[in-house]
């Protein structure tokens, strides 16, 4: 049984995180947005954690570096919200403003809600990410030397 | 419909209540957890009546609130984060404590208000 | 300076710190500045706010009511100024009492910061919650400081029911909402002064209960003398002298301001509640063996009095809560922060503090029970200035009762230099205020001016 | 601005002082001494020649506040007494300090914080008398209680005197809220704080009973006066030098003088001065009684203070123009007394009258010395002290013979025990001590011949005394003072009050067992008992408290949810508001939506009754599932997939917390925690039945245009056809950051709490 269970899992990762970067893009047109891409890619990530362990898991970049990207993400979000003030824009002010012309084309829109959201999926990410990688890492020492 | 959701609020809220009162950190945590579920349902309840589309919304078309529905989710987020340290809380507390129940950590703590008191009463 | 700067600057510091490993010194530094920075550009508000139009702005220029406003008028500014100089205070004396031992404790305080400032300067009710939840997630993740299993027992406690506060909080955010069907303060005015007079009953009831879990009064208190007994020294300073802010700002902000209505019903219920807060915590501080149980008692008395001169008709009551909440937040930064030592430098600091909680001149604490005795007075509400001079004796009695106890005696870990330079900065403000009121009594009675539409 | 000028030589008196014994440690006492004495000249050379003024300054505008200073007869004669009693006993210290503070075992050092603090009260004093200001006087009252609780418990070291510090802050510093309860009510009645002005109001409009009283007990809990007097005997723990400032110039003083300086509004009040006049004779008998048992030198001086006292306020509450000479004339004498015991103290290391005699032949000068401040005490003619009994039965004889009968014995009592101090020290079988150093008997000398100075040439207390009681009473003053050799009521008083105290001394044997029985059997109704047992009661009560205090998390919690439950509950009950609760309809199209809640509440209802945690764990995200279900079906598809994902997250999250804890822990926990209490069920009771109808009356309150209708019209301008992704991103954005940043604590709470380290607990 055990056999085939981590490559699939393995397998199913990227289609996983390509959705989440779907619904992360999708965001602004339909359902989705910045929050459940980062939940399921930290889901993906956990379904890793479950089947081929941590020290597996963690041989992924975004894994182990899952809280530091949390912090990239909040300076994302915090840059997108308060960077319009140096133009002279009040806070919270997203490009293309009222009025301005859209960019991009068909269902994806050029939009620095897109900077936001993206900061969104990687702090969600990060914060899921690390609490499985510290509850795993706990249950690990755990059993070595008891409570 | 007002009377059910707001029933269902309150049978969450007293599921809530009555985990939390219980002596065990896990049970605490879950009860944290139905606390949160029962206000977000409030939130969500007060677009029942006129709910509608929500997503390529026409001109007068009924529509779910969508300020309602991002509360929801704000909550819904700093709920989760909460809970999550709220979690590891629960963890690091028992493995302290060496117990999961709510009464050790009371026992702990007045062994240590009557090891004070002793202290100074010399 | 931009209305925004005192936002953004910790804002971005915290996110910054996330990264950094806040054991090293120079990390700790950097929080240290980047605080005293967001002092700094506060206090640049200070003109504008006392100016005809406070600072405001409104996020993505949109319509009010769609985006948030933040507006920062004189009661803002003043408990912005307080709070984070407390906060200030506090992360120096962790730092130069002998470092840090979390990785994450400044990232946290810085957050906190943010947190506060933002609750202080919003004008949109579920904008307060979510800055209310950063400045409590904050508190709650510094809470377990220390991690010794006293510090984690204490915060549990303090988690699970400040996480009953904070729900009653979003429940009364979103019954407002749901009954004015705005959530932006100025409109909820405006509603209120034309609505039916007992439509926001129900979520001024739960604000007063989210509140008083926050600012600790009878009967809500039950969790803070376990939590600033157990917590770690300077975490309980954080606790009690700049988290408890939230309550009575949030008292006053939605009591006095959005909702003048409720709180002219709720006065009686208020004045009793104050009463019972006061009697309690004065009579219980008196037999505590431990001086940080001491403390939290002293501060239940505290919050007693600040809900009675809320409780008190007339605009004085509500000046001498302000002045209560301002000085009272100082207080007990230096009295949470001094007894942690001992030796002279300790004393002294302490006993400014002790004094200046039970109101004796000359020190910011006098003018505000002073205040709060006039307010009584002048409503000829005899029984609670009796009240007044009956706290202001028990607690003198208790808080000196425990600085007299033989642990000061003890040389051994005396505060030094350091750690000498901050509780002695904060009881030398609050001397400073003692001898020239004018600033404590300038800031409490505008404060008060721009809120409401009380006669 | 001239009228500063002793006062800020005074301020500056401590800090020279501080400065120059951290040069050299001797030098503090002396520059403190100069000091003092400079400030006396600076004001003696200021009232000679200009008189009285007033000095205002601007403070607190927004009170309407101002620094008001005044230099009057008052202000004058008492700040003379407290800088010129000041300078000796900063000079008295630098001999006595060194050795007391050798036998504490603390460092010479020390020395230089306590004269430090000798002459902070010394400022603290000059400024109370020269305020004239109800709230500064208020603020200068409380400087002297905490310095003198910062003086009387400077031997930290020693329990008894801390107790006796704690006595005396806790006393005179309640008392003194109570005056300044006093005075706000004045304040506000009178619209301003400044004294001239509210003397001038209340000459119109009098003061209302209850500030007066309010004041009064201020007054007399500094004085020391009965009920409020125990707290000075108990302070007598402290070193010698604080009992001879405190207790006769200064602090005790301080009670009287306010009286003085509040007279003007107590005058047409006849109650209040009558109830005054009782307390005085009561503290006179009282004090006088028990010095005359006393064993302990510091204590019969105490006792001693506190009668004396009570003739000032016999005198203030008369209304009499002796009553500031009658304090300037004690407190040289009484200083001087004290002075003395605290040299025979050090000399021979006893503390008792029992203990020690015959010390003449020892120390000749210091018994010389002493023996004129006690004459001065006990108003022998020929010294000053002789016209404060004459001003005092002056005032006494126009009453009556009940009286003048009282104050014959209070007189008589006063020479008893004034003879039993000095003689218990001085006479009786010699004892052989060594020599007292020098700089602890010349001030002692000092005083004696000042008393002896104003005995002899009364000529020189006239003026002072005069201006002081036209200050007090606010007209002039037609105060003689003479030595008259004829039989004047005043006179006999006098020669009768002799003849009673030289009988009493003579017959103190026979006496002094039974009555000192008779005030011990007294003393267990007096006020200190009273006092206690209030102190006793509170404590009980505290403790009684504390332990029904809740303590378990459970009632914390409960006690939160409750009386919020309980509020809500008796809100909706009290106010009227029409069609409060509505059914709302439910149509065909609701019934999924039904059916997805009625999910929700088994799930709910069942999380009650599951006995494994990993069940428990289950229903709790059954019951999300459902609820994201409603949201669903609630047309929120956004809210429907995060609480989806949410829900599964945290559930492999509290799967894997439940993995991380122990089996048999888990196992315990589980069979422990089955055992609900009913006040669990009440509670939840009261909190979902207030959940339930608090929701629905918002609910059925819905605001029919809310910002949402708004933020639709919006969404299409703002880019995003997603209307929930632009209220988030966009209009609320800021809730966003805020929501996120909230994440971001909560990930540094969990990586501080599971750390990487490895092996740390």
């Amino acid at each position: 049984m055990r056999s085939f269970v981590p490559p699939l899992s393995r397998l199913l990762l990227w289609p996983s995180l390509i959705i989440a970067l779907a619904l992360w893009l999708k965001g602004g047109a339909s359902v989705g947005g910045g929050f459940p891409a980062g939940a399921f890619a930290g889901l993906a990530v956990l379904l890793q954690y479950v089947t081929v362990g941590r020290d597996q898991a963690r041989r992924y970049v975004a894994v182990r570096y899952a809280a530091p990207l949390a912090g990239v993400g909040l300076l994302l979000v915090v840059g997108t919200a308060f960077m319009p003030v140096l133009a002279g824009y009040a806070p919270m002010s997203l490009f293309p403003r009222p009025g301005q012309p859209e960019l991009g084309a068909g269902g994806l829109h050029l939009h620095t809600a897109l900077i936001f959201e993206g900061g969104l999926m990687l702090i969600v990410f990060g914060l899921v990410v690390t609490v499985i990688d510290r509850f795993a890492l706990r249950t690990g020492t755990e059993e070595e030397s008891g409570p | 419909m007002i009377l059910i959701a707001s029933l269902v609020v309150g049978l969450l809220f007293a599921c809530g209540v009555r985990m939390v009162l219980e002596r065990e950190l896990v049970r605490v945590a879950c009860g944290t957890v139905l606390i949160t579920n029962s206000s977000v349902l409030l939130i969500v309840a007060g677009s029942f009546p006129e709910r509608g589309e929500a997503l390529s919304v026409r001109q007068g078309w009924p529509v779910t609130d969508p300020v309602l529905q991002s509360l929801a989710l704000t909550a819904i987020v700093i709920g989760f984060a909460v809970s999550a340290l709220l979690l590891t809380l629960v963890h690091r507390t028992q493995r302290a404590h060496g117990s999961l129940r709510t009464d050790r950590l009371v026992e702990a703590e007045l062994k240590r208000v009557h090891a004070v008191e002793k202290e100074e009463g010399h | 300076m931009p209305l925004w700067g005192p936002l953004l600057l910790p804002w971005v510091l915290g996110a910054v710190l996330a990264f950094l490993d806040g054991r090293r010194a120079w990390v700790a530094w950097l929080a240290i500045v980047g605080l005293a920075g967001t002092l700094l550009c506060t206090a640049w508000l200070l003109p504008q706010a006392w100016s005809a139009q406070a600072p405001q702005f409104i996020t993505g220029d949109w319509p009010v009511g769609v985006g948030i406003r933040l507006r920062a008028d004189q009661l803002s500014i003043v408990f912005a100024l307080v709070s984070t100089a407390v906060l200030l205070g506090t992360l120096v004396y962790e730092h130069v009492a002998g470092g840090i031992t979390s990785r994450s404790f400044p990232a946290l305080v810085v957050f906190l910061g943010a947190g506060l400032t933002g609750v202080f300067f919003t004008s949109d009710a579920f904008n307060f919650y979510v800055f209310f939840e950063l400045a409590m997630t904050s508190a709650f993740a510094l809470a377990s400081y220390g991690e010794k299993p006293r510090n984690l027992r204490a915060a549990f406690t303090f988690v699970v029911v400040n996480l009953m506060g904070s729900t009653l909080f979003l429940t009364a955010v979103v019954m407002l909402y749901l009954t004015t069907g705005t959530l932006d303060m100025l409109s909820i005015i405006a509603w209120g002064q034309a609505g039916p007079p007992f439509a926001l009953v129900v979520p001024g009831t739960l604000l007063l209960c989210a509140f008083g879990v926050k600012l600790g009064f009878f009967p809500f208190h039950f969790w803070a003398p376990a939590v600033y007994r157990d917590a770690g020294p300077t975490v309980a300073a954080l606790l009690a002298g700049a988290l408890a802010n939230i309550g009575s700002y949030g008292l006053l902000r939605f009591g006095v301001d959005v909702m003048p209505q409720v709180l002219a019903q709720a006065r009686p219920l208020l004045e009793i509640l104050g009463a019972a807060s006061i009697l309690y915590g004065s009579v219980l501080a008196l037999s505590r063996r431990d001086t940080r149980e001491v403390l939290a008692y002293a501060s239940i008395s505290q919050a007693g009095l600040i809900i009675a001169a809320l409780g008190l008709n007339g605009r004085e009551g509500l000046c001498a809560a302000v002045a209560l909440a301002l000085a009272g937040s100082v207080d007990k930064t230096a009295l949470f922060l001094a007894q942690d030592r001992g030796g002279e430098r300790a004393r002294r600091a302490y006993s400014v503090a002790a004094f200046s909680t039970a109101g004796v001149p000359p020190t910011a604490g006098f003018w505000s029970k002073a205040w709060l005795l006039r307010a009584a007075l002048e409503q000829g509400h005899t029984p609670l200035a009796g009240l007044v001079v009956l706290a202001s004796a028990l607690s003198l009695l208790a808080l000196f009762r425990a600085y007299q106890r033989e642990k000061w005696l003890r040389e051994g870990a005396a505060l030094h230099r350091g750690t000498g330079a901050v509780v002695y900065a904060l009881s030398l403000a609050l001397i400073v205020v003692g001898l020239w009121p004018e600033p404590l009594l300038r800031a409490g009675r505008d404060a008060i001016q721009g809120l409401g539409t009380l006669p | 601005m001239p009228i500063l000028l002793p006062i800020l030589l005074a301020l500056a008196c401590a800090p020279l002082a501080y400065v120059a014994g951290r040069w050299r440690t001797g030098a503090a006492a002396w520059t403190g001494a100069l000091g003092a004495l400079v400030a006396l000249g600076a004001l003696v050379h200021e009232w000679t020649t200009q008189g009285p003024s007033r000095l205002v300054l601007p403070w607190a505008p927004t009170w309407g506040l101002s620094l008001e200073f005044t230099r009057d007869g008052l202000s004058g004669l008492y700040a003379a007494l407290a800088l010129g009693v000041g300078a000796l006993v900063v000079l008295y210290s630098r001999a006595y300090m060194p050795h007391h503070l050798a036998e504490e075992g603390r460092p010479a050092r020390d020395e230089v914080r306590f004269q430090g603090l000798i002459l902070a009260f010394m400022a603290a004093m000059v400024l109370l008398v020269t305020v004239d200001d109800l709230l500064l006087l208020f603020v200068a009252l409380d400087l002297t209680t905490i310095i003198s609780y910062l003086l009387i418990g400077f031997d930290r070291e020693d329990p008894e005197s801390r107790a006796a510090a704690l006595l005396s802050l806790v006393l005179t510093g309640a008392t003194s809220v109570v005056f300044f309860a006093g005075a706000m009510t004045l304040g506000l009645q009178y619209g301003t704080f400044s004294l001239p002005l509210v003397i001038e109001r209340a000459a119109h409009d009098p003061a209302s009973t209850g500030a007066l009283v309010c004041l009064a007990v201020g007054a007399l809990g500094k004085s020391a006066q009965v009920p409020f007097h125990f707290w000075l005997p108990r302070a007598m723990a402290a070193p010698t030098p604080v009992s001879s400032y405190l207790h006769s110039a200064a602090m005790v003083a301080a009670g009287v003088f306010l009286l003085q300086r509040l007279y003007p509004l107590f005058a047409p009040a006849t109650e209040v001065r009558d109830g005054l006049l009782a307390i005085g004779f009561l503290s006179m008998g009282m004090g006088s009684l028990m010095a005359l048992v006393a064993d302990p030198f510091k204590r019969v001086l105490a006792y001693s203070t506190i009668a004396q006292y009570g003739y000032a306020l016999v005198l203030v509450a008369l209304g009499s123009e002796g009553a500031p000479l009658y304090v300037a004339a004690h407190a040289p004498c009484k200083a001087a007394l004290f002075l003395t015991v605290g040299a025979i103290t050090q000399v021979t290391g006893k503390k008792k009258l029992s203990e020690v005699s015959g010390l003449r032949h020892s120390l000749p000068v210091l018994a010389g010395a002493s023996a004129i401040a006690a004459a001065g005490l006990s108003a022998v003619p020929l010294t000053e002290g002789f016209f404060k009994d004459e001003v005092f039965f002056a005032a006494l004889v126009p009453k009556g013979p009940a009286f003048m009968a009282a104050g014959l014995v209070g007189a008589g009592m006063t020479l008893a025990y004034t003879l039993r101090l000095w003689w218990g020290l001085f006479g009786g079988p010699r004892q052989d001590v060594p020599a007292a150093p020098r700089l602890l008997v010349a001030p002692v000398v000092v005083l004696a011949g000042l008393i002896l100075l104003g005995g002899l040439v009364p000529g020189l207390l006239v003026e002072p005394a005069r201006a002081a009681a036209e200050a007090m009473r606010g007209e002039p003053s037609t105060l003689e003072l003479a030595y008259h050799f004829d039989a004047r009521p005043e006179n006999l008083l006098a020669v009768g009050a002799w003849v009673l105290g030289a009988l009493l001394f003579a017959t103190r044997h026979a006496w002094t067992p039974a009555l000192s029985r008779v005030l011990e059997a007294a003393s267990r109704v007096g006020a200190e008992r009273g006092y206690r047992l209030l102190l006793h009661q509170l404590d009980r009560l505290s403790t009684w408290l504390h332990e029904k205090e809740v303590r378990d998390l459970r009632d914390r919690v409960a006690s939160v949810l409750v009386p919020t439950g309980l509020l809500g509950l008796a809100v909706l009950g009290v106010t009227p508001l029409r069609d409060r609760f509505k059914v709302g309809p439910v149509g065909w199209a609701d019934v999924t939506l039904v059916m997805a809640l009625a999910f929700a509440s088994a799930a709910a209802l069942a999380t009650l009754r599951a006995k494994g945690h990993l069940r428990l764990v289950l229903l709790i995200s059954c019951v999300g599932f459902s609820l994201a279900m409603v949201f669903a079906f609630a047309a929120a598809p956004d809210v429907a997939l995060t609480s989806v994902l949410v829900e599964t997250t945290f559930t492999l999250l509290f799967a894997g917390l439940l993995a991380l804890l122990p089996e048999d822990r888990l196992r315990r926990a589980q069979e422990e925690a089955q055992k609900p209490r009913g006040r669990d069920r009440l509670a939840a009771g009261v909190a979902g039945a207030s959940a339930f109808l608090l929701s629905w009356s918002a609910l059925s309150h819905l605001h029919a245009d809310r910002v949402g209708t708004r933020t639709v019209e919006l969404a299409e301008i703002a880019h995003s056809p997603n209307v929930v992704a632009a209220v988030l991103t966009d209009f609320r954005g800021l809730d966003t950051v805020g929501e996120m940043s909230v994440v971001v604590a909560a990930l540094l709470g969990v990586t501080s709490l599971l750390g990487l380290k490895k092996g740390r607990r």
